[in-house]
Protein backbone atom coordinates (compact mmCIF):
# COMPACT_ATOMS: atom_id res chain seq x y z
CA UNK A 1 0.00 0.00 0.00
CA UNK A 2 1.04 3.60 -1.06
CA UNK A 3 -0.07 6.33 1.67
CA UNK A 4 0.59 10.27 1.32
CA UNK A 5 -0.50 12.68 3.47
CA UNK A 6 0.66 16.16 1.44
CA UNK A 7 -0.47 19.34 1.31
CA UNK A 8 -0.42 19.87 -2.60
CA UNK A 9 -2.79 18.10 -5.12
CA UNK A 10 -3.10 14.96 -7.04
CA UNK A 11 -3.25 13.67 -10.32
CA UNK A 12 -5.86 11.07 -10.04
CA UNK A 13 -5.43 9.66 -13.53
CA UNK A 14 -1.58 9.94 -13.05
CA UNK A 15 -1.71 8.08 -9.39
CA UNK A 16 -3.98 5.33 -11.01
CA UNK A 17 -1.72 4.18 -14.14
CA UNK A 18 1.53 4.32 -11.94
CA UNK A 19 -0.90 2.10 -9.34
CA UNK A 20 -1.44 -0.70 -11.82
CA UNK A 21 1.33 -0.52 -14.15
CA UNK A 22 2.34 -3.70 -15.43
CA UNK A 23 0.10 -5.56 -13.13
CA UNK A 24 -2.00 -8.05 -15.46
CA UNK A 25 -3.48 -9.55 -12.44
CA UNK A 26 -5.68 -6.73 -11.34
CA UNK A 27 -9.31 -6.99 -12.95
CA UNK A 28 -10.89 -4.33 -11.28
CA UNK A 29 -9.90 -0.92 -9.67
CA UNK A 30 -12.10 0.76 -7.08
CA UNK A 31 -11.49 4.55 -6.54
CA UNK A 32 -12.85 7.27 -4.10
CA UNK A 33 -12.37 10.55 -4.97
CA UNK A 34 -13.22 12.82 -1.89
CA UNK A 35 -13.88 16.70 -3.08
CA UNK A 36 -14.46 20.46 -0.78
CA UNK A 37 -18.68 21.00 -1.44
CA UNK A 38 -19.33 24.50 -1.13
CA UNK A 39 -22.30 23.82 0.92
CA UNK A 40 -22.53 21.95 4.26
CA UNK A 41 -26.12 20.77 5.63
CA UNK A 42 -27.10 20.54 8.97
CA UNK A 43 -29.28 17.74 10.69
CA UNK A 44 -32.60 18.69 10.75
CA UNK A 45 -32.17 21.07 7.79
CA UNK A 46 -30.59 24.90 7.46
CA UNK A 47 -26.85 24.78 6.73
CA UNK A 48 -24.28 27.26 5.27
CA UNK A 49 -21.87 28.47 2.53
CA UNK A 50 -18.45 27.60 2.66
CA UNK A 51 -15.59 29.58 1.13
CA UNK A 52 -13.02 27.45 2.30
CA UNK A 53 -11.67 24.85 4.59
CA UNK A 54 -8.17 24.34 6.72
CA UNK A 55 -7.52 20.50 7.26
CA UNK A 56 -5.43 19.81 10.55
CA UNK A 57 -3.67 16.37 10.96
CA UNK A 58 -1.53 14.42 13.64
CA UNK A 59 1.25 13.63 11.40
CA UNK A 60 2.69 10.62 13.61
CA UNK A 61 -0.20 9.25 14.69
CA UNK A 62 -1.41 8.93 10.59
CA UNK A 63 2.01 7.51 10.08
CA UNK A 64 1.29 4.62 13.14
CA UNK A 65 -1.98 3.51 12.09
CA UNK A 66 -1.53 3.39 8.48
CA UNK A 67 0.66 -0.02 8.78
CA UNK A 68 -2.20 -1.31 10.91
CA UNK A 69 -4.38 -0.52 8.63
CA UNK A 70 -2.93 -1.71 5.56
CA UNK A 71 -2.45 -5.15 7.54
CA UNK A 72 -5.82 -5.30 8.24
CA UNK A 73 -7.28 -4.74 4.40
CA UNK A 74 -4.65 -7.19 3.55
CA UNK A 75 -5.42 -9.47 5.44
CA UNK A 76 -9.38 -9.01 4.72
CA UNK A 77 -9.40 -8.91 0.68
CA UNK A 78 -7.03 -9.92 -1.65
CA UNK A 79 -5.34 -7.07 -2.95
CA UNK A 80 -2.93 -6.17 -5.69
CA UNK A 81 -2.39 -3.04 -4.96
CA UNK A 82 -4.04 0.21 -2.75
CA UNK A 83 -3.22 3.86 -2.18
CA UNK A 84 -4.29 6.45 0.35
CA UNK A 85 -3.50 10.28 -0.40
CA UNK A 86 -5.05 13.09 1.92
CA UNK A 87 -4.65 16.09 1.76
CA UNK A 88 -3.99 18.61 4.37
CA UNK A 89 -4.04 22.61 4.66
CA UNK A 90 -6.54 25.21 2.97
CA UNK A 91 -8.39 24.08 0.46
CA UNK A 92 -11.48 25.35 -1.73
CA UNK A 93 -14.61 24.37 -2.83
CA UNK A 94 -14.04 21.98 -5.83
CA UNK A 95 -10.69 21.04 -4.49
CA UNK A 96 -9.91 16.80 -4.13
CA UNK A 97 -9.09 16.55 -0.70
CA UNK A 98 -8.75 12.82 -0.18
CA UNK A 99 -8.24 9.97 -3.13
CA UNK A 100 -8.21 6.13 -2.17
CA UNK A 101 -7.85 3.12 -4.49
CA UNK A 102 -7.91 -0.56 -3.96
CA UNK A 103 -7.07 -3.13 -6.77
CA UNK A 104 -7.61 -6.71 -6.95
CA UNK A 105 -8.64 -9.89 -9.23
CA UNK A 106 -12.19 -9.30 -9.14
CA UNK A 107 -14.70 -6.03 -8.13
CA UNK A 108 -16.21 -6.84 -5.41
CA UNK A 109 -13.25 -7.40 -3.10
CA UNK A 110 -11.91 -3.74 -4.83
CA UNK A 111 -15.19 -2.02 -3.93
CA UNK A 112 -15.58 -3.09 -0.34
CA UNK A 113 -11.61 -2.61 0.25
CA UNK A 114 -12.15 1.08 -1.10
CA UNK A 115 -15.53 1.64 1.20
CA UNK A 116 -13.57 -0.06 4.39
CA UNK A 117 -10.52 2.11 3.82
CA UNK A 118 -12.80 5.58 3.19
CA UNK A 119 -14.82 4.54 6.73
CA UNK A 120 -11.89 4.29 8.09
CA UNK A 121 -10.46 7.55 6.92
CA UNK A 122 -13.76 8.96 8.32
CA UNK A 123 -13.90 7.80 11.46
CA UNK A 124 -10.20 6.98 13.11
CA UNK A 125 -7.58 9.15 10.91
CA UNK A 126 -6.47 12.28 12.91
CA UNK A 127 -7.77 14.83 10.54
CA UNK A 128 -10.09 17.67 11.69
CA UNK A 129 -11.67 20.18 9.00
CA UNK A 130 -12.32 23.85 10.23
CA UNK A 131 -14.79 25.04 7.56
CA UNK A 132 -14.87 28.90 6.78
CA UNK A 133 -18.23 29.36 6.66
CA UNK A 134 -20.79 32.83 6.16
CA UNK A 135 -21.50 32.16 10.04
CA UNK A 136 -17.65 32.70 10.50
CA UNK A 137 -14.95 29.73 11.36
CA UNK A 138 -16.28 26.21 12.68
CA UNK A 139 -14.63 23.14 13.28
CA UNK A 140 -16.68 20.38 11.55
CA UNK A 141 -18.59 17.87 13.79
CA UNK A 142 -18.09 14.29 13.12
CA UNK A 143 -21.22 12.51 11.50
CA UNK A 144 -23.07 9.57 13.52
CA UNK A 145 -23.30 8.05 9.84
CA UNK A 146 -19.69 7.73 9.69
CA UNK A 147 -19.34 5.64 12.38
CA UNK A 148 -22.10 3.52 11.44
CA UNK A 149 -20.59 3.13 7.85
CA UNK A 150 -17.49 2.19 9.69
CA UNK A 151 -19.21 -0.34 12.21
CA UNK A 152 -20.17 -2.86 9.75
CA UNK A 153 -16.76 -4.24 9.08
CA UNK A 154 -16.31 -5.23 12.67
CA UNK A 155 -17.69 -5.66 15.56
CA UNK A 156 -13.87 -5.98 17.65
CA UNK A 157 -12.22 -3.29 16.21
CA UNK A 158 -8.41 -2.27 17.23
CA UNK A 159 -8.62 1.22 16.55
CA UNK A 160 -11.90 1.38 18.79
CA UNK A 161 -11.69 5.27 21.01
CA UNK A 162 -14.14 3.80 23.06
CA UNK B 1 4.98 14.27 29.57
CA UNK B 2 4.15 15.81 26.37
CA UNK B 3 0.67 16.64 25.88
CA UNK B 4 -1.01 17.58 22.00
CA UNK B 5 -3.99 19.10 21.65
CA UNK B 6 -5.79 19.57 17.92
CA UNK B 7 -8.90 21.25 16.73
CA UNK B 8 -11.40 23.14 19.21
CA UNK B 9 -9.58 21.36 21.68
CA UNK B 10 -6.24 23.34 20.95
CA UNK B 11 -8.57 26.64 20.50
CA UNK B 12 -10.23 26.08 23.56
CA UNK B 13 -7.10 25.47 25.70
CA UNK B 14 -4.46 28.32 23.56
CA UNK B 15 -1.65 26.12 23.48
CA UNK B 16 -1.46 23.25 20.31
CA UNK B 17 1.62 21.48 22.56
CA UNK B 18 3.14 21.87 26.30
CA UNK B 19 5.54 19.39 28.59
CA UNK B 20 3.79 18.71 31.85
CA UNK B 21 4.59 17.09 34.95
CA UNK B 22 1.56 15.49 36.70
CA UNK B 23 1.82 14.56 40.23
CA UNK B 24 2.42 10.67 40.77
CA UNK B 25 -0.84 9.30 41.61
CA UNK B 26 -1.93 10.34 38.24
CA UNK B 27 -1.79 7.11 36.33
CA UNK B 28 -4.64 6.68 34.19
CA UNK B 29 -6.09 8.71 31.12
CA UNK B 30 -8.90 9.24 32.80
CA UNK B 31 -6.76 10.69 35.83
CA UNK B 32 -4.85 12.52 33.48
CA UNK B 33 -7.86 14.36 32.34
CA UNK B 34 -9.47 15.37 35.65
CA UNK B 35 -5.89 16.91 36.66
CA UNK B 36 -6.18 19.26 33.37
CA UNK B 37 -9.28 19.98 34.25
CA UNK B 38 -8.40 21.63 37.61
CA UNK B 39 -5.70 23.59 36.08
CA UNK B 40 -7.86 26.37 34.76
CA UNK B 41 -11.25 27.24 33.56
CA UNK B 42 -9.90 27.08 29.75
CA UNK B 43 -9.43 23.48 30.74
CA UNK B 44 -12.38 23.10 32.65
CA UNK B 45 -14.21 24.42 29.80
CA UNK B 46 -12.24 22.26 26.93
CA UNK B 47 -12.63 18.86 28.93
CA UNK B 48 -16.30 19.03 30.23
CA UNK B 49 -17.54 17.32 27.87
CA UNK B 50 -15.91 14.04 28.49
CA UNK B 51 -18.05 11.98 25.17
CA UNK B 52 -16.67 14.72 23.03
CA UNK B 53 -12.83 14.30 23.88
CA UNK B 54 -10.30 11.22 22.35
CA UNK B 55 -7.48 10.63 23.33
CA UNK B 56 -3.83 8.63 22.11
CA UNK B 57 -0.80 7.69 23.75
CA UNK B 58 1.92 7.44 21.82
CA UNK B 59 -0.43 7.71 18.34
CA UNK B 60 -2.53 4.98 19.27
CA UNK B 61 -6.23 5.48 20.62
CA UNK B 62 -6.27 4.76 24.41
CA UNK B 63 -9.55 4.41 27.27
CA UNK B 64 -9.81 6.21 29.96
CA UNK B 65 -8.49 3.16 32.07
CA UNK B 66 -4.98 3.14 29.91
CA UNK B 67 -1.76 3.73 31.42
CA UNK B 68 0.34 6.73 31.62
CA UNK B 69 3.72 7.45 32.12
CA UNK B 70 6.39 10.47 32.03
CA UNK B 71 8.19 9.88 28.55
CA UNK B 72 4.54 9.31 26.71
CA UNK B 73 2.84 11.52 23.94
CA UNK B 74 -0.78 12.46 25.04
CA UNK B 75 -2.89 13.69 22.12
CA UNK B 76 -6.34 15.41 22.98
CA UNK B 77 -8.64 15.80 20.28
CA UNK B 78 -12.26 16.01 19.36
CA UNK B 79 -13.86 13.39 17.58
CA UNK B 80 -11.98 13.00 13.88
CA UNK B 81 -13.85 14.36 10.61
CA UNK B 82 -11.18 14.07 7.40
CA UNK B 83 -11.76 12.03 4.25
CA UNK C 1 -25.59 10.62 -17.40
CA UNK C 2 -23.30 10.35 -19.81
CA UNK C 3 -22.36 7.33 -21.65
CA UNK C 4 -20.03 6.29 -24.70
CA UNK C 5 -19.37 2.63 -26.42
CA UNK C 6 -16.13 3.09 -27.89
CA UNK C 7 -12.94 1.60 -29.64
CA UNK C 8 -10.47 4.02 -28.55
CA UNK C 9 -9.16 4.15 -24.80
CA UNK C 10 -10.10 6.75 -22.23
CA UNK C 11 -8.02 8.74 -19.88
CA UNK C 12 -9.40 8.13 -16.49
CA UNK C 13 -8.52 11.08 -14.85
CA UNK C 14 -9.36 13.75 -17.82
CA UNK C 15 -12.66 12.25 -17.58
CA UNK C 16 -13.05 12.53 -14.22
CA UNK C 17 -11.92 16.12 -13.94
CA UNK C 18 -14.43 16.70 -16.39
CA UNK C 19 -17.67 15.18 -14.57
CA UNK C 20 -16.95 17.07 -12.00
CA UNK C 21 -15.65 20.80 -13.04
CA UNK C 22 -17.79 23.25 -11.90
CA UNK C 23 -20.26 21.64 -9.89
CA UNK C 24 -19.56 22.08 -5.79
CA UNK C 25 -21.87 20.08 -4.75
CA UNK C 26 -20.51 17.13 -5.29
CA UNK C 27 -18.51 15.91 -2.02
CA UNK C 28 -17.80 12.15 -3.42
CA UNK C 29 -17.02 10.66 -6.33
CA UNK C 30 -16.47 7.21 -6.77
CA UNK C 31 -15.06 4.78 -9.51
CA UNK C 32 -14.78 1.46 -10.95
CA UNK C 33 -11.93 0.39 -13.71
CA UNK C 34 -12.36 -2.60 -15.35
CA UNK C 35 -8.91 -4.04 -16.86
CA UNK C 36 -7.86 -6.92 -18.97
CA UNK C 37 -6.45 -10.12 -16.87
CA UNK C 38 -3.85 -12.37 -17.94
CA UNK C 39 -5.03 -15.05 -16.58
CA UNK C 40 -8.57 -16.38 -15.56
CA UNK C 41 -9.45 -18.89 -13.37
CA UNK C 42 -12.32 -21.37 -13.63
CA UNK C 43 -14.46 -22.52 -10.57
CA UNK C 44 -13.05 -25.25 -9.26
CA UNK C 45 -9.30 -24.61 -9.64
CA UNK C 46 -7.18 -24.44 -12.87
CA UNK C 47 -7.28 -21.25 -15.39
CA UNK C 48 -5.87 -20.19 -18.33
CA UNK C 49 -3.52 -17.52 -19.67
CA UNK C 50 -5.10 -14.90 -21.78
CA UNK C 51 -2.83 -12.83 -24.28
CA UNK C 52 -5.84 -11.16 -25.50
CA UNK C 53 -9.76 -10.28 -26.02
CA UNK C 54 -12.43 -8.92 -27.96
CA UNK C 55 -15.87 -7.36 -26.99
CA UNK C 56 -18.30 -7.95 -29.52
CA UNK C 57 -21.22 -5.64 -28.31
CA UNK C 58 -25.32 -4.82 -29.84
CA UNK C 59 -25.39 -1.15 -29.77
CA UNK C 60 -28.62 -0.52 -30.80
CA UNK C 61 -29.48 -2.45 -27.31
CA UNK C 62 -26.80 -0.38 -25.44
CA UNK C 63 -28.07 2.45 -26.52
CA UNK C 64 -31.86 1.63 -25.91
CA UNK C 65 -30.90 0.23 -22.20
CA UNK C 66 -29.09 2.99 -21.26
CA UNK C 67 -31.72 5.42 -21.03
CA UNK C 68 -33.24 3.12 -18.92
CA UNK C 69 -30.27 2.65 -16.19
CA UNK C 70 -29.84 5.76 -16.08
CA UNK C 71 -33.66 6.87 -15.10
CA UNK C 72 -33.57 4.32 -12.38
CA UNK C 73 -29.88 5.44 -10.56
CA UNK C 74 -31.26 9.25 -10.41
CA UNK C 75 -34.41 8.04 -8.92
CA UNK C 76 -32.47 5.57 -6.35
CA UNK C 77 -29.49 7.92 -5.42
CA UNK C 78 -29.31 11.77 -5.47
CA UNK C 79 -26.55 11.85 -8.02
CA UNK C 80 -25.06 15.28 -9.23
CA UNK C 81 -23.08 13.27 -12.52
CA UNK C 82 -22.28 9.94 -13.50
CA UNK C 83 -20.70 8.02 -16.54
CA UNK C 84 -20.30 5.32 -18.32
CA UNK C 85 -17.34 4.22 -20.75
CA UNK C 86 -17.58 0.62 -22.06
CA UNK C 87 -14.77 -0.09 -24.66
CA UNK C 88 -15.70 -3.03 -27.63
CA UNK C 89 -12.86 -4.43 -30.24
CA UNK C 90 -9.72 -6.23 -29.31
CA UNK C 91 -7.65 -5.38 -25.61
CA UNK C 92 -4.67 -6.80 -24.11
CA UNK C 93 -4.05 -7.55 -20.91
CA UNK C 94 -3.32 -4.47 -18.39
CA UNK C 95 -5.65 -2.70 -21.14
CA UNK C 96 -8.84 -0.77 -19.28
CA UNK C 97 -11.99 -2.22 -20.65
CA UNK C 98 -14.60 -0.16 -18.78
CA UNK C 99 -14.98 2.83 -16.49
CA UNK C 100 -17.95 3.96 -14.36
CA UNK C 101 -18.35 6.90 -12.17
CA UNK C 102 -20.88 8.00 -10.24
CA UNK C 103 -20.43 11.86 -8.09
CA UNK C 104 -23.23 12.86 -4.98
CA UNK C 105 -22.95 15.22 -2.51
CA UNK C 106 -22.44 11.76 0.03
CA UNK C 107 -19.68 9.05 -0.50
CA UNK C 108 -22.39 6.46 0.72
CA UNK C 109 -25.02 7.43 -3.06
CA UNK C 110 -21.21 7.46 -4.81
CA UNK C 111 -20.37 4.54 -4.05
CA UNK C 112 -23.57 2.74 -4.36
CA UNK C 113 -25.13 3.84 -7.69
CA UNK C 114 -21.19 2.69 -8.87
CA UNK C 115 -21.50 -0.30 -7.82
CA UNK C 116 -25.50 -0.61 -9.20
CA UNK C 117 -24.37 0.31 -12.59
CA UNK C 118 -21.45 -2.30 -12.22
CA UNK C 119 -23.30 -4.57 -12.00
CA UNK C 120 -25.59 -4.09 -14.49
CA UNK C 121 -23.45 -3.16 -16.98
CA UNK C 122 -21.87 -7.16 -16.26
CA UNK C 123 -25.27 -8.84 -15.81
CA UNK C 124 -27.58 -6.72 -18.74
CA UNK C 125 -25.59 -4.90 -21.13
CA UNK C 126 -25.38 -7.00 -24.11
CA UNK C 127 -21.29 -7.40 -24.31
CA UNK C 128 -19.57 -10.61 -24.50
CA UNK C 129 -15.91 -11.67 -24.08
CA UNK C 130 -13.76 -13.48 -26.58
CA UNK C 131 -10.79 -14.80 -24.70
CA UNK C 132 -7.59 -15.36 -26.55
CA UNK C 133 -6.22 -18.41 -24.37
CA UNK C 134 -3.66 -20.86 -24.38
CA UNK C 135 -5.94 -23.41 -24.81
CA UNK C 136 -7.92 -20.98 -27.94
CA UNK C 137 -10.54 -18.63 -28.26
CA UNK C 138 -13.01 -19.54 -25.36
CA UNK C 139 -16.19 -17.30 -25.25
CA UNK C 140 -16.25 -16.29 -21.99
CA UNK C 141 -19.34 -18.06 -19.21
CA UNK C 142 -21.43 -15.36 -17.38
CA UNK C 143 -20.48 -16.17 -13.73
CA UNK C 144 -23.60 -16.72 -11.32
CA UNK C 145 -21.49 -14.20 -8.54
CA UNK C 146 -22.61 -11.57 -11.11
CA UNK C 147 -25.60 -12.32 -11.18
CA UNK C 148 -26.32 -12.63 -7.05
CA UNK C 149 -24.65 -9.23 -6.94
CA UNK C 150 -26.87 -7.65 -9.53
CA UNK C 151 -30.08 -9.43 -7.57
CA UNK C 152 -29.59 -7.39 -4.64
CA UNK C 153 -30.49 -4.16 -6.13
CA UNK C 154 -34.32 -5.19 -6.42
CA UNK C 155 -36.33 -8.10 -6.58
CA UNK C 156 -38.78 -6.33 -9.53
CA UNK C 157 -36.54 -5.71 -12.33
CA UNK C 158 -37.04 -4.55 -15.67
CA UNK C 159 -34.82 -6.17 -17.25
CA UNK C 160 -35.09 -9.74 -16.17
CA UNK C 161 -33.87 -12.20 -18.89
CA UNK C 162 -36.37 -14.59 -17.38
CA UNK D 1 -38.55 -9.77 -39.55
CA UNK D 2 -34.76 -9.13 -39.15
CA UNK D 3 -32.60 -11.65 -36.19
CA UNK D 4 -29.62 -10.63 -34.88
CA UNK D 5 -26.89 -13.49 -33.26
CA UNK D 6 -24.44 -12.87 -31.02
CA UNK D 7 -20.87 -14.99 -29.18
CA UNK D 8 -21.20 -18.38 -29.66
CA UNK D 9 -25.13 -18.21 -31.38
CA UNK D 10 -22.97 -16.33 -34.07
CA UNK D 11 -20.41 -18.57 -34.54
CA UNK D 12 -22.75 -21.86 -34.24
CA UNK D 13 -25.56 -20.76 -36.28
CA UNK D 14 -22.70 -19.16 -38.93
CA UNK D 15 -24.62 -16.30 -39.37
CA UNK D 16 -24.54 -12.59 -37.90
CA UNK D 17 -28.21 -11.48 -39.12
CA UNK D 18 -30.30 -12.56 -41.18
CA UNK D 19 -34.23 -11.57 -42.68
CA UNK D 20 -36.93 -14.40 -42.26
CA UNK D 21 -40.57 -14.98 -42.49
CA UNK D 22 -41.74 -17.21 -40.44
CA UNK D 23 -45.17 -19.15 -40.53
CA UNK D 24 -48.13 -17.10 -39.09
CA UNK D 25 -48.47 -19.73 -36.06
CA UNK D 26 -45.00 -18.34 -34.77
CA UNK D 27 -46.41 -15.76 -32.85
CA UNK D 28 -44.46 -16.24 -29.59
CA UNK D 29 -40.67 -15.81 -28.56
CA UNK D 30 -40.68 -19.13 -27.60
CA UNK D 31 -42.29 -20.17 -30.87
CA UNK D 32 -39.82 -18.90 -32.83
CA UNK D 33 -36.88 -20.26 -31.19
CA UNK D 34 -39.02 -23.96 -31.26
CA UNK D 35 -38.91 -22.80 -35.49
CA UNK D 36 -35.35 -22.36 -35.70
CA UNK D 37 -34.38 -25.36 -34.11
CA UNK D 38 -35.84 -27.24 -37.18
CA UNK D 39 -34.35 -24.92 -39.73
CA UNK D 40 -30.75 -27.75 -39.78
CA UNK D 41 -28.53 -29.17 -37.44
CA UNK D 42 -26.89 -26.31 -37.09
CA UNK D 43 -30.12 -24.52 -34.99
CA UNK D 44 -30.96 -27.68 -33.26
CA UNK D 45 -27.24 -27.31 -31.93
CA UNK D 46 -26.99 -23.85 -31.29
CA UNK D 47 -30.48 -23.21 -29.86
CA UNK D 48 -30.26 -26.83 -27.63
CA UNK D 49 -29.83 -25.52 -24.54
CA UNK D 50 -32.75 -23.27 -23.96
CA UNK D 51 -31.42 -21.90 -20.53
CA UNK D 52 -28.42 -20.60 -21.88
CA UNK D 53 -30.46 -18.20 -24.60
CA UNK D 54 -31.14 -14.70 -23.77
CA UNK D 55 -33.78 -13.06 -26.37
CA UNK D 56 -34.41 -9.44 -27.12
CA UNK D 57 -37.18 -7.99 -29.15
CA UNK D 58 -36.58 -4.48 -30.71
CA UNK D 59 -33.75 -3.98 -27.98
CA UNK D 60 -35.84 -5.08 -24.87
CA UNK D 61 -35.09 -8.77 -23.04
CA UNK D 62 -38.11 -11.03 -23.87
CA UNK D 63 -39.81 -13.57 -22.05
CA UNK D 64 -40.53 -17.11 -24.47
CA UNK D 65 -44.46 -15.95 -24.17
CA UNK D 66 -43.85 -12.53 -25.46
CA UNK D 67 -45.42 -11.47 -28.91
CA UNK D 68 -43.43 -11.43 -31.92
CA UNK D 69 -44.38 -9.53 -35.45
CA UNK D 70 -43.13 -9.42 -39.02
CA UNK D 71 -41.43 -5.90 -38.43
CA UNK D 72 -39.40 -6.53 -35.18
CA UNK D 73 -35.95 -6.90 -34.78
CA UNK D 74 -35.03 -10.15 -32.89
CA UNK D 75 -31.65 -11.20 -31.69
CA UNK D 76 -30.64 -14.26 -29.96
CA UNK D 77 -27.44 -14.39 -27.83
CA UNK D 78 -26.04 -16.17 -24.69
CA UNK D 79 -25.92 -14.35 -21.27
CA UNK D 80 -24.32 -11.09 -20.74
CA UNK D 81 -20.26 -10.57 -20.16
CA UNK D 82 -19.42 -7.34 -20.29
CA UNK D 83 -18.30 -5.00 -17.67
Amino acid sequence: MTVRVQEQDFDVGKELSELTKGNHAIGGLAVFVGLVRDHVGIQGGGGSEISAMTLEHYPAMTDKMLAKIEAEARERWPLEASLVIHRHGRLEPGDRIVMVAAASSHRQAAFEACEFLMDWLKTKAPFWKLEETDKGALWVDARDSDDTAAARWSKRDPDAAE
Amino acid sequence: MKLLYFSWLKTKTGRAEEDVTPPQEVATVGELLSWLEGRGPEFADALADRAAIRVAVNQTYAKPGDPIGPNDEVALFPPVTGG
